[in-house]
């Protein structure tokens, strides 16, 4: 297998979470598409420790995994709580802050 | 008396500091206590002062001598708690306490409004600090903190207590001598990176640093003239700012305008003299090609400067600001010395920077008084001052006339000087030009003459206005008196004995050239 | 004494401190403090000139004496030795470790000034106890004229130019504060202003020229410049320019065309001032100047070689323009001041065709009669015609009222006319010879016409004066003792002092005690040449009589009409006197009409409406371009340009606020955007 | 084979572990109205660390752990106090903040010394694992801290900004770090640095990849174009939390640029300092000119501080060039603890002066200087010293920075330097407009007169910024002397 | 070899086109189950690539707990489940053009990069997925990081637990 292949894979994958994340208004689904993002990293990072056998590759994926879940908890949360204020998952409602 | 020796300058520069501190200890009720404090805390400076003055060592005047102080301040960055003084700085320093005390008499019951004696003097000591500070300061650090400190009190002095555009005028003056000090800032940062000095000179054994001394023997050894052009240009700006030579003086207008009268006199008195003695102590020996080259230019510009302001005068109709745009003028005749870059010229202009310290200073401190009796410095709604306070009215006829450089008074010995020196200046430059800047100069003195004659009689001269018809206008308070008669007194004796100035400073100033014309070789 | 010379403008210095701040004390108000002082000077000046006398004689008693500095460069008059002057010099200021020194130089030209000084202030003093009793400001005016008397001494007694400018500027100020001393009104402090600032204009040449002669001769003193002018290696160019520069600090000082506007207008202080300082001493230090730095001038304008120079022609121009304006004055105080001018054009022109002993010693002559005069004009106005000096409204037949005056100012007139024996005859005279002499004959022909006018317009000043009706209001009497007792002294002055220097008796003293000898170029003195004085004596009573004529003749005139009423024999003996003075209607109407009508008119026409005004303008316009320069210049472009920076700053942050929207999801595209870019950015970049 | 422990290394991180374990606990047991006292434990705690901080300093021996993954060096031990000092000073920020509004107290300041374990962990951090999980467990809890007031939308808008930016910068940082192991097959610093050095900046990739590495820590530190969340932010949030993230959050992010631009990209200067470079100008110029227009004191702080950031990078956008690797290191450590130290105090002071006025406006300051002198001339100090005016600390600050532009000297850097002139004219204009509000202006009719009524901790804080300010002001040798050690290593 | 590379295809094609239905789909529970997908194709490649042990921890974490977590995020914010809302905001087109645009950069550089290197999947690359090796490389190297991590874990469910509680 070509490392290119899983590169690339990943890149796509990192894209279309960018795309989520700017195109999305739900913040629900914004999360999710920051996942799609920290998914291209781990593939990444497997792909590389698997080139180089290098262990440290896996760890670092494996803390990858651990912190997403932990921010997710956290973002989820954060939108839960923006929800029940403002009765709206919607980012695009909020631009109370600016100038 | 060698304890004194040893902290003379240091007691001069922070003495202040202390009495600031016990100032604003007071509360701010107990006006009396605050006043009396304030007055001792200015008393004991000058006094150290003196102190300074009876051991000076005059012979050699030129050395900094047994007042030096050299000691470790920011190893990191190679830069030392440096002060000491020579015959240039002297006369200067003691200036600036003399004014000091003078000024806090000056205010002592009449502050000006929203009254708040407490903060108004605590700034005027804070003031004090930095402008000793500067004259004592021989690194470029120390030179720069001290150069900086004054810029605050005197913001506030016009932003708190100024006239009616007081914001305008002090976020004015902030603002462009803030822009100057950062170039010149950059200037001295530059200096320290490419001027090259033998590594056994220096305190720390580093072949560079910010010791003016040092810094000056070296010449501006190893630069290119170019380099040496651009890094003079920096100190240039900052310096010329605060002088302030013509095309950035417009800040001064504005400023004297707002500033209360004792904010006016100690901007008009020192802190405009912070500028020049830049120029005389750092930028022309750290640089001499470059001040060569920039000579010529800045001769220029002072010459200019001195029509301009006389004409900016003529046009005026605010007591005020007439004598604010006098300060143009003469500082003016102070450049043009300094722009010879011969010992002649720098003498003059050491003793222009002492005699319109204190010329300049009474006439804002007259204005000052005939504003608070008459509530206007409209040279219109003014006359016949002479009838209601004679002694007011000849005392501004008496400075009016210092001030146009009549001789035997201080004024002449700052002018004529300049001019003189004006007629050949330093090896490579040109004569013709000089000449020419003389001549023009020769003009500006009648010019002075011109706008001076034309205050006094709108202000002395004639019978008083319809509007002050019976009016009772009370003469010199006592406070007045007191505060005046010193430098009044200066006026007359300087100008009957000029070596008094001129044998403090003419060491030095020799020193200094001396050590120039050695570097170009002429 | 000589000495001690500092002494002598030290006292007055030191009255005036006292008067200014203890005067209102004095019992006197200050005044007897002043003439105090004054008096112990002006004895110290008769010791001094008493000293220099001896030392003089003592020198010309052997032949072979000391040969002095110069004596190669310098030629000595045949007949006596070099006599140096006295100098005393201590250090005043050092600059560049060079010692420059204050001090006194006294020799002979100094001590006549010194005697003429302090004498003339003197009588001023006690002059004015009288005519400036109950005056406001008394005492301030006492401490001014002992302030003036110090400054003009010490001018006098000056070692080096800047002393001499010291001094120079000093009794400017003091002029400038006594002429508009009544500052009350505006006329008098414009006056005043008008004074002060046109010598200053003077000065610019005055600085310079110093400034020159320093850098030519490295030396502020004298002596020291006297000396490299007269060298062989000085420096001919930058005598010339040295030279025309202090010739105009002159031209400001002592009223010269076309500076001598100030002058007449200075007229608004009180009348011992004008005597004083307008007549006697301020406005000849332009003289003494000229006579102190003589050797700068001889070599700069070449004065040797005769030929037309500018000293020599200024001077010629200020008698005749100064004479023909005396005429159309009806303020007898103008027409003196104009006089005075003249005059001074007479010392001028003088030192430019080389008659450097006439012209100082026209300058002591001129000094007593002139004060004298002025004196007179005060008295008569004082005590005949209520302080108003308007001859043709409140003077007239003044002459049986107040005798001694009269007399007095008759002496004064005969004087100035150049009358023999009167004083201004010798001192004229003088000039006039060498002139004719010194190939310089044009100037005697200008000096000829002059003597005419003077003598002609003195006449008519006399006769408005004290002949005729007395046309004011208010009962003329004679002055106090006070005011008489001056005049007296200066009368006898102005009679006899001529003798001094009277050549046809042999009498050369003045020469002998005033010239220097040392360091001073070769003047040729010719002989007293009894033609020319005769033409000169004649030309003045050709004036006067034209005058006379004019005047007095037509009182007759008046006079005999009532007789041709009565018979027919004397109506044609009129007619025959009238036909008779057809030759005077010639006179008249031709010669005096011409000079004191059109042209004197025209002359005072230009002098109002183009010399003065042109000062006048002067003065608006650079009030005009001061406007300019502050209204469109400062504030427009130079302020506004630094405040449009701040403005513009100000729009960028303005702008900037709406990039943040608040839309989280538009800060991450910038974001993405940003990296993109940024990513690309690099990779092209490396 | 078992690692080697270093306890002493350890202690300070282990003494913080365990007072936030506790900390959390107290809160349990305490009742509703002395929940206050856990603020109590956590600054104890906290002077505690600085206990055997200091014993290290003394000590001054460099150790490193598993294989150079974590050092305690002086660069470390220096930072660590730093953000001890931090940490406690705002502490003393907070206690009445959040006791008087009825806010979660326990949590808030388990959070808040979490959010330091993660910042003294970051200075320690030698390999892009531990980098990432410092950075994060400084991040994570600060975005709580963001929304602490919960039921204010404000809040809870300035939390999703701070998490969303947060989330997506990390995203890009690893997906970043992911190559550059890929690169140099190895998280370490020292490997990377020794790829960089032997390889520099031939394969394009690796530019980028440091580039989007260097984005997290761009975000941290609020650097332009990755500044949005921050004014929002700050103003959204609590305020001693805005005061936190100004300060300590963006000190972590400077402290791991650093670490990862110092020891691991330094050779491919390439690939880090034009970035740097943009950045560094971006953030000075935009942040000045933003400020210039803010009406809310908040934001104006925010925008100041993004400016500041500006300030802070010059030195390290120049570091590579000339002489200047030393100096600019020392530069950026100075300018860190200065900055730190001007910028609470002002946000100490917004406090102090927002529970009188109950408002963030910069009107809401007019006349201040007559209703409360000793506030205002405070306030003045704080912000002249921010605008670099000396005697106050700023000056040293900025000129340190200048300095290590000098030290470069390169046609880049000098640009950087005049451009960082300009903009610190342009600074003075806005902190001299809340001067002139505070002395020039009269107080409006609604002020309340006399001086508010500061709780001592608040005092404290501002007492303790001020004396540093005035202090280093006039003898900055004290923070150079610590800037010189750090940057020895 | 060809095996894999036949897998790998088959898996990137399906997690290409969830990936893609996560963030277009106008249905949320469909784009959280797109999610899925795609997660559960990730730890088929670690597979592939010989990762057992990270493979089985995203199986766990992921779709064990963090899908599970969207899913509640979903019930909890009443986020509309039909599509007759619009799920997007008004920026796709420069959402889409900027994406792109990364992507060409990126796969630009990777090819540039790592043009032909293959992966070899042998014993000494199983040896390296082994939990055993990654367990001990976690203690030996990233002992500190793990103990951070612990207090972030718990500091984020205090703060999670904070923030979302109802009070």
């Amino acid at each position: 297998m070509q490392l290119n292949q899983f590169l690339i894979l990943a890149a796509f994958l990192f894209c279309t979470g960018v795309y989520g994340v700017l195109a999305r208004r739900n913040g629900v689904l914004v999360l999710m598409s920051v996942e799609l993002m920290l998914n291209a990293v781990n593939i990444n990072l497997i792909a590389f420790s698997a080139f180089g056998r290098h262990v440290s590759g896996q760890v670092f994926a494996l803390f990858v995994i651990t912190i997403a879940a932990a921010e997710v908890g956290v973002g989820l949360a954060i939108v839960l709580l923006i929800y029940r204020n403002l009765h709206s998952a919607n980012l695009d409602h909020i631009d109370q802050l600016k100038g | 008396m060698n304890w004194f020796d040893e902290s003379a300058l240091t007691l001069a520069v922070f003495t202040p500091v202390v009495g600031m501190a016990i100032v604003l200890l007071i509360p701010k009720a107990n006006e009396q206590a605050i006043k009396v404090v304030a007055l001792l805390t200015s008393l004991v400076t000058l006094g150290v002062g003196i102190g300074i003055l009876t051991r000076f060592d005059y012979d050699h005047s030129a050395r900094l001598g047994k007042f030096e102080v050299d000691n470790s301040w920011i190893d990191v960055i190679h830069s030392r708690y440096h002060m000491g003084i020579d015959g240039i700085a002297l006369p200067l320093l003691i200036l600036s306490m003399l004014i000091t005390v003078v000024c806090i008499i000056y205010s002592w019951n009449h502050f000006p409004e929203p009254h708040n004696p407490k903060g108004f003097l605590a700034l005027i000591l804070l003031l004090e600090v930095g402008m000793n500070g500067t004259f004592c300061a021989q690194d470029l650090i120390l030179f720069f903190i001290f150069f900086e400190l004054v810029l605050l009190p005197m913001f506030f002095m016009i932003g708190v207590w100024g006239g009616p555009n007081r914001e305008y005028a002090s976020i004015k003056f902030f603002l462009f001598t803030l822009f100057g000090s950062a170039l010149m800032l950059l200037s001295f940062l530059a200096l320290f990176f490419t001027v090259d000095v033998p590594r056994n000179l220096t305190a720390d054994h580093f072949n560079h640093t910010f010791d003016m001394v040092l810094l000056a023997r070296a010449g501006g050894a190893g630069l290119v003239s170019s380099t040496q052009n651009l890094i003079f240009a920096g100190l240039f700006l900052g310096f010329a700012i605060k002088v302030p030579m013509f095309p950035f003086h417009t800040w001064l207008p504005d400023a004297h305008t707002e500033a209360p009268t004792v904010g006016s006199v100690l901007l008009a008195a020192i802190l405009l003299k912070l500028g020049t003695y830049g120029f005389i102590r750092i930028a022309l020996p750290i640089l001499p090609h470059a001040a060569r080259d920039w000579a010529p230019w800045i001769g220029l510009l002072a010459v200019i400067g001195i029509i301009y302001g006389a004409l900016g005068c003529l046009a005026q109709r605010d007591m005020k600001r007439l004598i604010a745009f006098s300060s143009v003028a003469h500082m003016g005749f102070v450049m043009l010395g300094i722009a010879t870059l011969t010992t002649f010229g720098v003498n003059a202009a050491v003793f222009g920077m002492v005699a319109h310290g204190l010329i300049t200073g009474m006439l804002f401190f007259i204005a000052g008084s005939v504003q608070e009796r008459f509530e206007t410095r409209q040279l219109d709604r003014l006359g016949g001052l002479l009838t209601q306070a004679p002694k007011l009215g000849w005392i501004l006829g008496f400075c009016a006339m210092a001030s146009l450089g009549l001789p035997g008074l201080a004024g002449f010995w700052g002018e004529f000087p300049a001019i003189l020196s004006a007629y050949n200046p330093a090896a490579g430059i040109s004569d013709i030009t000089f000449r020419v800047y003389m001549v023009v100069a020769a003009i500006g003195t009648v010019l002075a003459a011109g706008y001076l004659l034309w205050m006094l009689q709108r202000v002395a001269f004639g019978t008083p206005k319809a509007e002050w018809e019976g009016a009772h206008i009370h003469d010199m308070h006592v406070s007045e008196w007191i505060a005046w008669a010193p430098l009044l007194a200066l006026i007359v004796v300087l100008g009957v004995f000029p070596n008094l100035l001129f044998g403090m400073s003419d060491g030095a100033v020799t020193h200094v050239v001396g050590g120039m014309s050695k570097v170009l070789g002429g | 004494m000589i000495d001690y010379a500092w002494l002598i403008p030290f006292i007055p210095a030191v009255s005036f401190v006292a008067i200014l701040f203890f005067g209102k004390r004095m019992p006197k108000k200050g005044a007897e403090m002043g003439i105090a002082a004054v008096g112990a000077s002006f004895v110290l000046s008769c010791v001094a000139a008493v000293q220099w006398i001896n030392r003089v004689e003592d020198a010309t008693g052997h032949k072979q004496g000391i040969r002095a500095f110069g004596k190669g460069l310098v030629s000595v008059g045949a007949e006596h030795e070099v006599v140096k002057p006295v100098i005393h010099n201590v250090t005043w200021w050092q600059n560049g470790l060079v010692k420059f020194g204050v001090g006194t130089q006294i020799d002979g030209l100094a001590v006549m000034m010194l005697f003429v000084v302090s004498l003339v202030s003197l009588l001023v003093h006690v002059y004015s106890t009288a005519y400036m009793k109950g005056d406001r400001r008394f005492t301030f005016f006492y401490a001014a004229l002992s302030l003036f008397t110090a400054s003009m001494l010490m001018l006098v007694v000056a070692s080096n130019t800047i002393q001499l400018l010291v001094g120079w500027e000093l009794v400017g100020l003091c002029s400038f504060m006594l002429i508009g001393h009544w500052w009350e009104e505006g006329a008098n402090s414009d006056a005043a202003l008008k004074a002060f600032f046109t010598t200053r204009i003077g000065d610019i040449g005055l600085m310079i020229g110093i400034i020159i002669t320093f850098f030519a001769a490295r030396t502020f003193s004298i002596v020291g410049i006297n000396g490299y002018a007269l060298s062989h290696g000085a420096d001919h160019t930058l005598m010339i320019v040295g030279a025309s520069c202090l010739l105009i600090g002159i031209i400001g000082k002592s009223g010269q065309f076309p500076l001598h506007t100030w002058l007449p207008d200075a007229m608004a202080g009180p009348t011992p001032v004008s005597a004083l300082i307008h007549a006697a001493t301020m406005v000849v230090a332009g003289v003494y100047l000229g006579a102190r730095l003589y050797p700068v001038f001889y070599n700069g304008f070449s004065i040797g070689d005769g030929g037309v120079n500018a000293m020599a022609l200024i001077g010629g121009i200020t008698i005749i323009i100064g004479a023909a304006l005396a005429f159309v004055q009806d303020d007898i105080k103008k027409v003196l001041a104009y006089s005075t001018i003249s005059q001074l054009g007479y010392m001028v022109m003088g030192l430019g065709v080389g008659a450097w002993v006439a012209a100082v010693f026209h300058l002591f002559t001129h000094a007593f009669f002139k004060a004298l005069l002025f004196l007179g004009a005060g008295s008569a106005s004082h005590s005949g015609a209520h302080h108003s000096f308007d001859m043709k409204k409140d003077m007239g037949g003044l002459r049986k009222y107040m005798p001694i005056t009269y007399v007095t100012f008759l002496i004064g007139t005969l004087a100035l006319a150049g009358i023999f024996p009167f004083a201004g005859f010798w001192s004229k005279d003088e000039i006039l010879v060498t002139a004719g002499h010194g190939g310089y004959t044009f100037f005697l022909y200008v000096g000829l016409a002059g003597a005419v006018m003077t003598a002609a317009y003195m006449t008519r000043c006399v006769y408005l004066t004290f002949f005729g009706e007395y046309r004011g209001h208010g009962e003329p009497h004679e002055s106090p003792r006070a005011i008489t007792g001056p005049l007296i002294i200066l009368a006898a002055f102005s009679a006899v002092g001529g003798f001094i220097n009277a050549s046809p008796f042999g009498i050369e003293k003045f020469k002998d005690w005033v010239e220097p000898t040392f360091v001073f170029p070769a003047l040729v003195h010719p002989d007293f040449d009894y033609a020319k004085a005769a033409i000169s004596l004649t030309v003045a009573l050709l004036g006067i009589g034209i005058a006379a004529y004019y005047f007095f003749r037509r009182e007759e005139i008046g006079a005999l009409k009532g007789l041709t009423q009565r018979n027919t024999a004397a109506h044609a003996g009129y007619t025959f006197l009238v036909n008779k003075y057809y030759l005077d209607v010639l006179y008249t109407d031709v010669i005096v009409g011409s000079i004191k009508g059109s042209i004197a008119r025209a002359a005072y026409w230009v002098n109002q409406n183009v010399i003065d005004r042109t000062v006048d303008l002067v003065g608006i316009g650079a009030r005009r371009v001061g406007r300019f320069t502050y209204d469109v210049v400062d504030q427009r472009v130079v302020d506004a340009a630094v405040n449009g920076i701040a403005d513009t700053t100000g729009e960028a942050g303005g702008l900037l606020r709406y990039v943040q929207s608040g839309r989280v999801q538009r800060y991450a595209l910038t974001l993405f955007a940003a990296v993109g870019l940024l990513s690309l950015a690099l990779v092209l970049f490396n | 084979m078992n690692p080697r422990f270093d306890y002493h290394a350890l202690a300070p991180e282990i003494i913080l572990s365990a007072t936030i374990v506790v900390v959390l606990i107290a809160d349990f047991f305490f009742a509703e109205r002395s929940r206050w006292q856990t603020s109590r434990i956590a600054s104890i705690g906290v002077l505690a660390a600085l206990v055997p901080v200091i014993t290290l300093a003394v000590d001054g021996t460099t150790r490193s752990m598993f294989d150079g993954a974590y050092a305690v060096d002086n660069y470390a031990i220096a930072l660590n106090g730093f953000f001890l000092v931090v940490a406690y000073v705002t502490l003393l920020l907070s206690v009445d903040y959040i006791s008087d509004g009825d806010y979660y107290q326990g949590e808030y300041y388990f959070l808040l010394l979490t959010s330091i374990l993660g910042m003294m962990f970051m200075a320690s951090a030698r390999d892009l694992v531990s980098i990432f999980v410092a950075l994060e467990t400084i991040s994570i809890p600060t975005f709580v801290l963001a929304g602490w007031r919960k039921h204010d939308a404000k809040s809870n808008e300035a939390a999703i900004k701070y998490y969303l930016f947060g989330v997506l910068s990390s995203a890009v940082m690893l997906y970043g770090m992911s190559f550059i192991f890929g690169l140099s097959g190895s998280t370490l610093l020292s490997d990377i640095g020794r790829y960089a050095f032997q390889h520099g900046t031939d394969t394009p990739l690796f530019p980028v990849a440091i580039f989007l590495t260097l984005v997290g820590f761009a975000f941290k530190v609020s650097a332009v174009p990755f500044h949005f969340w921050a004014p929002d932010t700050y103003e959204g949030s609590p305020t001693p939390v805005a005061a936190f993230l100004s300060v300590a959050s963006k000190a972590g992010g400077f402290v791991a640029l650093l670490s990862i631009v110092y020891f691991g990209f330094f050779n491919a200067p390439d690939g880090w300092q034009p970035i740097l470079w943009a950045l560094a100008a971006a953030s000075m110029t935009l942040g000045n000119l933003t400020a210039l227009r803010q009406t809310n004191i908040v934001r104006m702080l925010a925008y100041s501080s993004i400016a500041q950031g500006g300030f802070i990078l010059v030195p390290l956008a120049v570091a590579a060039d000339g002489t200047a690797q030393r100096s600019s290191f020392e530069a950026v450590v100075i300018y860190l603890l200065i900055y730190g130290a001007m910028n609470l105090g002002a946000f100490a002071v917004v406090i102090a002066v927002a529970r009188r006025t109950r408002s963030g406006e910069i009107e809401s300051y007019s006349g201040l200087g007559q209703t409360a002198p000793a506030l205002a001339t405070l306030m003045s100090v704080f912000l002249f010293s921010l605008a670099g005016m000396p005697p106050l600390a700023g000056w040293f600050a900025k000129f340190v920075m200048f300095r290590a532009v000098f030290d470069a000297g390169t046609a880049a850097a000098i640009t950087l330097g005049v451009i960082a002139a300009v903009n610190s004219v342009i600074a003075f204009f806005y902190y001299t407009a809340v001067v002139r509000r505070i002395w020039l202006h009269g107080a409006p009719e609604t002020a309340v007169a006399g001086e508010p009524t500061i709780p001592p901790a608040l005092s404290m804080a501002i007492g303790l910024t001020a004396a540093v300010v005035l202090v280093i002001g006039v003898y900055p040798q004290l923070f150079a002397r610590i800037g010189e050690l750090a940057a020895r290593g | 070899m060809v095996v894999q590379n036949i897998a790998f295809w088959i898996l990137a094609l399906a997690m290409a086109g969830a990936a893609i239905g996560v963030v277009r789909s106008q249905n949320v529970v469909h784009a959280a189950l797109y999610l899925v997908v795609v997660l559960a194709g990730a730890s088929a490649q670690y597979i592939l690539l010989a990762a057992e042990f990270v493979a089985w921890v995203q199986v766990l974490i992921y779709i064990g707990a963090v899908v599970i977590l969207f899913l509640f995020g979903i019930m909890l914010t009443r986020a509309p489940m039909r599509g007759d809302t619009d799920l997007d905001n008004d920026q796709r087109w420069p959402a889409a053009v900027v994406s792109l645009f990364l992507l060409g950069v990126i796969v630009a550089l990777v090819v540039d990069a790592f043009g032909a290197d293959e992966v070899k999947v042998n014993n000494s690359l199983l040896r390296v997925g082994k939990s055993a090796t990654v367990g001990s490389s976690i203690f030996r190297n990233f002992v500190v990081p793990f103990e951070v991590v612990s207090m972030l874990l718990l500091a984020s469910l205090v703060g999670a637990v904070v923030i979302a509680r109802r009070d």
